[in-house]
């Protein structure tokens, strides 16, 4: 049960400096060149005044684009191994949206699934997220039809919703006790704050979705949306709970390092065999996986969706592959 | 007291003009700073502009490229696509805002010994000047978590 | 007549297989539509909105068994097939070019161009804005300005593949043997990405700005082979895709050709 | 896992002097791949070779680093070491110590560095080294030659008689060339026709060439030993199988009013003519521009006259197809005409002729038999001036070079001139005397002292008619740049030499580079003087530079021992350097696209397509093939190739990426 307090605007500031001073390091959504992205920042005026999300996911705090794995050099004869250690920085991701928030568990779900990877728990050990719920929508957005909302608590340790003249701040969990502890000062008490989101409406049936895709396998359907993509991997690199990677080694006559960088199902190089088969080999294939990866073999495999509803693939798709809307015709009969 | 900065140069010269030239140079025993590292390769035209960059990648300071001069190529025209697509290389370096102060181009023939020396007298001594090339030794490590 | 009731009709004479068009999509933004049925060709759209080179999917499998195809033509979308054309990636009888308003039918590489020879080019304003502030940054500006921009990208390769002249199936960046460019997104990888898709473009480049139109992180690549491109056109005289004869000018030389550089 | 070996050389002191040998062969034991390194002091002496044998022997090497003297100096020694001990040759490279290192830094710890970081780098570019093998492409043992004049016959003779077939295409209707337009020859002045008739028929009557004449190239396909030409055999009108030359159409031919090419205009011919009357084929041709029946659809006088019935109004160009082996380029010059200058009157002076014109009239088989008449009016000239370097070495001509014969065959022409009309007056008007060659000098020596010929060393500025004069003025700047002006009645300008017209259609036909003036190129200015840089294409006589006949001649055999040379051989074998497209298994093939920008950066047109099918005969991929027997490995293919799906043999992408990342 969450404890609810009231977080004045101008105690951010004491919250940032409070973190700041405890050794965290805040991301949070700036606005640089005309562009949200999350980076760092120690006070509440370097975060972005009017945003709706940033381009790229937060989950790139807990899972890089690239990080080391380990580096070998070679002497005499021999070569030497050595890990890499994560730089688990103390990090709390201030001001990410719920539909983001919760996308951590998906990551969580294939990082533990049977090997738990140091790297990634380490990073999410250091991490604490404050997330702020949504005021705001646009028509890529569809968070209420994959289970979660606008107001959603799932996957932060705090969640702000403003109000006026600051926010409704729900301390949801031991981080976020410890969050609140360090400046107990901002948190006044709840005056009986509404928790005031904005609507989102449910564009589809997931459960029908996921039981209508058991035999669509083979339909046509894939085809015919998958004519316009390009198969590049913008979705899956904003995507908040892709979680596809690539290990690659960087090296040359002395030694090198192993490397782990993100990679997206929908290029054709991904499932390329060294014989030159590819068992996914059209596009249309590679579509399908995206889609089948997400609403059928999460389900299946996790007992959750690999999908959170925040829409970036679609606002980050070259060609408006509009995944609600596919999904949507996907879910009828 | 700290050593001097030794530049590491990495040169890539086409077998029939520069390198026999940098072999005249050699036979006819004019001496030259060691920084220099020779790539032979059978011509200009063999010459990708990728393989300059990943010398920088690889941590040169100063990169120098070499061939016939024009009308002199040994296949008659290496040469000349070979200033082609140095001509839009450099600018695009440029552009980049890579350091062409770095990138050395040049002709020297087989005949030329003593002009391969000077070059490479040269060339070692504006490094040497400029200094490590930092800015893009650090890129492998940027970004990496 | 517009495009819709032209591709009606290219559709019911069987004169194509398909028409590849715009329609409306999310928020307002149009997207390629793939049209094989006269009945649904009502979809299509054709207006200064529609942006997207779609000469990128002449060179897909998919549509390349189709036969042959009208599509909805800018004029970076022409030029594109003519540069292709010269490439050889496209057959001349397996395009029709829809032109102008889109009923404007260029069933030839010499329509294409006699056409194009109408068409003015120009730079957006926006791009203009940041290579005039480019020409005024000195060297290490330009390094970091690009280092800035270069750390955003992720190497989702929407650029690539959205690039007309883009159609290698074997990209520079597959090649592992040797590795040329490191697979990451870190600042080598992303730098060595940029300067190779560049001058693999140079010389080719329509400088229709898909890849900057595409790149979710918002990094004006586009300028990149924009300023190759300028620099061939200002060297050596030529244009990509101004003729369906091949003229590149990586693979050509004059011997008096000048630089002022070389030692 | 590679097994490398490395031969640190001494080279007596010229590398052990500088570098620590003994101190680099131990470092670069520990180089990961190297399981054996030594150091001697003369690794290409018989000692040297043996250690590298025995150790390949011993150590199951399976790469091989000489670290010596420059690779341009002792590749091929180690390599063939490297092979005689059961390892293919090109597993062996060599690490430049001394001409790149030893010899150029001093004695320091930064020169044995740098001589190990030589080492390591051919190191790791052996380990990527594969097995290659020679290419083996085979020989078609027949010659084309292009054009019979003098070089064109001299090459042909001696490529018959060293055995070989030959065919021998001559553009005009008889071979000869210009020699045979020639009166005397310098610095002889023996009779050229005397001395090239014989030579013109032992062409025609030798069993092992095929002569081809009225003919020219059309199209070259193939490379070095596997050429296929298409000649083009233009109508003669007259079926030379039946004709017996005797001659009789020529005399009835209504038509003979037709300037005279032969005689260079001086002279006039009938529409069905044999060039002149030692040609060879002693065949006419008609020559339908001029023919009356051709013009008006009536006549064939001839076709009546005919005792054989050899007149073929019918007759089409026919396009026959030879394989050949190898190539001579023999097409010659073409002089500069007078009309191309306008201060000696734009040649609208009859009496202002060039030097073939005054060979014409010196000729005793010429338009005058022999006597000095001048063309207007037929007047013996009592003065005559000679203009050197007329055009030549005068960049507003666009001749910027020296015509190299004018300063001979002018001599020559005074001292004809002389010798016919002692009372006469020679003047030569000249910039310099190039008179270098064997007995040349000698021969100006005896125009100017013997035969009394005035040497002016001035230009000529202006020439024009008064009262039936030609004034010349000019300077002498042997006096002070003094003016002089000579009344002369007859000006022989000794214009400048130039390639043939066609030269660059054909030079682009045949793939042969050529300069500025549509010359020919040679392969190499020195050393391959007779090369072109297309292999099995070979240069003979003016059609490379301004030539005289005893240089002619001697290229000509030049390009035939060449020809021979190649012929000598079943087949040829070349340097696996070479590109190649990589070929990769269904459904990928190959990283090839098809795009062929390749194709046009290949300086050797050794970039064809190929296609492939699958079992239904559908075209599944087209792709780039090169062409090993035409491609001669300078990679530019290489550096356009963005899928990397062409690479070079010796110096691939692999090899130079290892090299780089060494350093």
């Amino acid at each position: 049960m969450a404890d609810n307090f009231f977080l004045p605007q101008a105690s951010l500031d004491t919250l940032f400096a409070a973190l700041t001073g405890d050794g965290r390091r805040i991301l949070a959504p700036t606005d640089r060149d005309g562009r949200t992205e999350l980076n760092p920042v120690t006070s509440p005026g370097d975060v972005a005044k009017d945003y709706l999300q940033t381009i790229l996911s937060a989950k790139e705090a807990a899972f890089p684009k690239v990080e080391r794995l380990m580096s070998f050099s070679t002497g005499a004869g021999s070569v030497d191994l050595k890990d890499a250690e994560p730089s688990a920085v103390p990090t709390v991701l201030f001001g990410i949206r719920p539909c983001e928030a919760s996308g951590f568990k998906a990551l969580d779900a294939v990082f533990n699934w049977d090997t738990r990877d140091r790297f990634f728990n380490a990073r999410m050990e250091a991490l604490a997220v404050i997330g702020i719920g949504c005021t705001r929508k646009d028509d890529a957005c569809f968070c209420t039809s994959v289970g979660g909302g606008p107001g959603s608590t799932s996957g932060s340790d705090i969640l702000l919703t403003p109000v006026e003249g600051g926010f409704l701040a729900e301390v949801l969990t031991e981080k976020g006790k410890a969050m609140a502890a360090l400046a107990p000062e901002a948190f006044k008490a709840d005056p009986g704050l509404e928790k005031k989101v904005v609507e989102v409406p449910v564009a589809f049936d997931q459960p029908g979705l996921t039981k209508r895709l058991k035999d669509r396998f083979e339909d046509g359907i894939w085809v015919e949306q998958s004519l316009r993509c390009v198969g590049c991997g913008a979705c899956a690199f904003v995507c908040p709970t892709c979680v596809c990677f690539d290990i690659v080694e960087e090296a040359d006559a002395k030694g090198g390092h192993r490397l782990r960088t993100w990679d997206s199902c929908g290029g054709h190089m991904f499932t390329l065999h060294a014989s030159g088969h590819n068992p996914r080999e059209t596009q249309a294939q590679r579509w399908r996986q995206r889609v089948y990866h997400k609403f059928s073999y999460y389900p299946e495999r996790y007992d959750m969706l690999g999908c959170v509803g925040c829409g970036k693939c679609t606002r980050a798709c070259p060609v408006d592959m509009n995944l609600q809307e596919h999904l949507a015709e996907a879910a009828q009969a | 007291m700290t050593e001097p900065f030794e530049p590491k140069i990495t040169a890539f010269v086409c077998n029939w003009c520069t390198y026999a030239g940098a072999d005249l140079t050699g036979t006819s025993r004019i001496k030259y700073q060691s920084n220099v590292r020779v790539l032979r390769l059978p011509c200009t035209g063999r010459i990708d502009f990728m393989l300059l960059a990943k010398a920088f990648a690889r941590g040169s300071d100063g990169v120098i490229v070499s061939g016939c001069h024009p009308n002199d190529c040994h296949y008659t025209s290496g040469n000349y696509h070979a200033r082609r697509r140095w001509m839009i290389y450099r600018d695009l370096m440029d552009f980049m805002g890579i350091d062409t102060r770095r990138v050395t181009f040049s002709w020297v023939s087989a005949a030329e010994g003593a002009r391969w020396a000077e070059l490479v007298n040269e060339v070692t001594t504006s490094v040497r000047e400029l200094g490590p090339y930092t800015e893009y030794k650090e890129l492998a490590l940027t970004g990496v978590e | 007549m517009d495009l819709r009731e032209k591709s009606r009709q290219l559709l019911e004479n069987g004169d194509v297989k398909a028409v590849i068009g715009y329609e409306r999509g999310t928020m307002g933004a149009r997207r390629p539509a793939f049209i094989r049925k006269a009945e649904r060709a009502d979809r299509l759209v054709f207006d200064e909105a529609c942006a997207q080179n779609l000469a990128t999917y002449l060179t897909r499998p998919e549509v390349r068994k189709l036969g042959r195809v009208a599509v909805a033509a800018r004029p970076d979308t022409l030029r594109a097939i003519l540069q292709l054309m010269a490439e050889r990636q496209v057959k001349e009888e397996n395009v029709l070019a829809l032109a102008g308003d889109g009923t404007v039918e260029l069933g030839t590489a010499q329509a294409i161009e006699e056409h194009l020879a109408t068409c003015a080019k120009e730079l957006p304003a926006r791009d203009r804005e940041i290579l005039d502030r480019l020409s005024r940054m000195d060297r290490a500006q330009r390094w970091a300005f690009w280092q800035a921009e270069l750390s955003r990208c992720v190497k989702c390769y929407a650029c690539r593949n959205s690039c007309p002249m883009c159609y290698c199936g074997h990209c520079t960046m597959d090649c592992n043997r040797p590795q040329w460019v490191p697979v990451a997104s870190h600042a080598l990888g992303n730098l060595e990405y940029h300067m190779v898709r560049a001058m693999h473009l140079a010389g080719r480049c329509v400088e229709c700005g898909d890849c900057g139109r595409a790149c979710p992180v918002g990094i004006p690549i586009h300028l990149l082979t924009f300023n190759c491109e300028e620099s061939v056109h200002l060297q050596f005289g030529q244009r990509a895709g101004a003729s369906s004869k091949l003229d590149y000018a990586l693979s050509t030389f004059r011997p008096d050709d000048k630089e002022s550089f070389i030692r | 896992m590679s097994r490398i070996g490395v031969f640190t050389c001494h080279c007596g002191e010229n590398i052990g002097a500088t570098v620590d040998c003994a101190k680099v062969a131990e470092r670069t034991r520990n180089v990961p791949g190297v399981v054996h390194s030594v150091d001697y002091k003369y690794m290409c002496s018989d000692p040297g070779q043996s250690m590298i044998k025995e150790a390949i022997k011993e150590h199951g090497l399976t790469g091989v680093v000489v670290a010596a003297c420059s690779p341009r100096m002792h590749e091929p020694t180690f390599r063939n070491a490297v092979e005689e001990a059961g390892l293919n040759p090109y597993l062996c490279e060599m690490a430049n110590l001394r001409e790149h290192c030893s010899w150029v830094h001093e004695k320091n710890d930064a020169t044995t560095d740098k001589a190990a970081d030589l080492i390591r780098v051919m190191v790791e570019k052996v380990k990527h080294n594969t097995p290659l093998h020679p290419i083996r492409v085979p020989v078609t043992k027949r010659a084309l030659v292009l054009g019979g004049g003098i070089a064109g016959i001299q090459a042909a003779l001696d490529i018959a008689n060293a055995g070989h077939k030959v065919v021998l295409v001559e553009k005009s209707p008889s071979i000869g060339g210009h020699m045979s337009q020639l009166s005397e020859t310098f610095p002889t002045l023996d009779c050229s026709q005397c001395i090239l008739t014989p030579r013109m028929v032992e062409a025609a009557r030798h069993p092992n060439i095929t002569l081809m004449t009225y003919a020219e190239l059309e199209k070259l396909e193939g490379f070095i030993g596997n050429f296929k030409a298409t000649i083009r055999r233009k109508a003669r009108q007259v079926d030379e199988k039946l004709c017996t030359g005797c001659g009789l159409c020529i005399t009835k031919c209504p038509n003979k009013k037709i300037p005279d090419e032969f005689n260079e205009g001086l002279g006039k011919r009938s529409a069905i003519y044999v060039p002149f009357p030692q040609a060879v084929p002693n065949k006419p041709v008609i020559d339908k521009t001029n023919c009356t029946f051709y013009k008006s659809g009536k006549c064939k006088v001839c076709e009546k006259m005919c005792p054989t019935g050899a007149i073929r109004f019918d007759q089409q160009d026919e396009l026959v197809t030879l394989d050949v082996g190898a190539i001579v380029l023999a097409t010659g010059f073409k002089v500069m005409r007078t009309d191309k200058f306008p201060e000696y009157g734009y040649g609208k002076y009859a009496d202002v002729i060039d030097g073939l014109q005054f060979e014409r009239l010196a000729s005793a088989s010429g338009p005058t038999l022999g006597v000095m008449k001048r063309p207007s009016d037929g007047k013996e000239p009592e003065t005559v001036v000679f203009v050197a370097c007329s055009g030549s070495r005068d960049r507003a001509k666009g001749v910027p070079y020296c015509s190299k014969i004018c300063c001979m065959y002018t001599a020559k022409h005074a001292m004809l001139y002389k010798h016919k009309m002692h009372h006469g007056k020679a003047y030569v008007f000249y910039m310099d005397i190039r008179s270098g060659g064997k007995d040349y000098d000698e021969f100006v020596r005896r125009a100017i002292e013997e035969d009394d010929v005035k040497y002016i060393r001035g230009r000529v500025s202006r020439i024009y008619e008064e009262d039936g004069q030609l004034i010349v003025k000019g300077a002498d700047t042997l006096m002070g740049g003094e003016p002089v002006e000579i009344k002369a009645d007859m000006v022989v300008l000794a214009t400048a030499v130039q390639a043939q017209d066609g030269s660059e259609e054909l030079a682009q036909k045949l793939h042969v580079s050529y300069d500025p003036y549509h010359f020919f190129a040679e392969s190499h200015p020195k050393l391959k003087p007779v090369e072109t840089n297309t292999a099995g294409i070979y240069l003979a006589g003016a059609c490379q530079a301004p030539r005289d006949i005893p240089e002619t001649v001697a290229q000509a055999s030049g390009a035939a021992a060449k020809v021979a040379a190649l012929f000598s051989r079943d087949e040829l074998t070349r340097e696996p350097v070479v590109a190649v497209v990589n070929r990769l298994p269904a459904p990928t093939f190959s990283y090839c696209v098809g795009c062929f920008l390749c194709q046009s950066a290949c300086p050797y047109q050794a970039i064809e397509a190929e296609e492939i099918r699958g079992r239904d005969g559908t075209l599944i991929k087209t792709l780039a093939k090169v062409n090993a027997g035409l491609c001669q490995g300078c990679g530019t293919c290489v550096s356009t190739c963005r899928t990397k799906a062409i690479d070079i043999q010796g110096f691939s992408n692999e090899q130079i990426f290892a090299e780089l990342m060494t350093l």
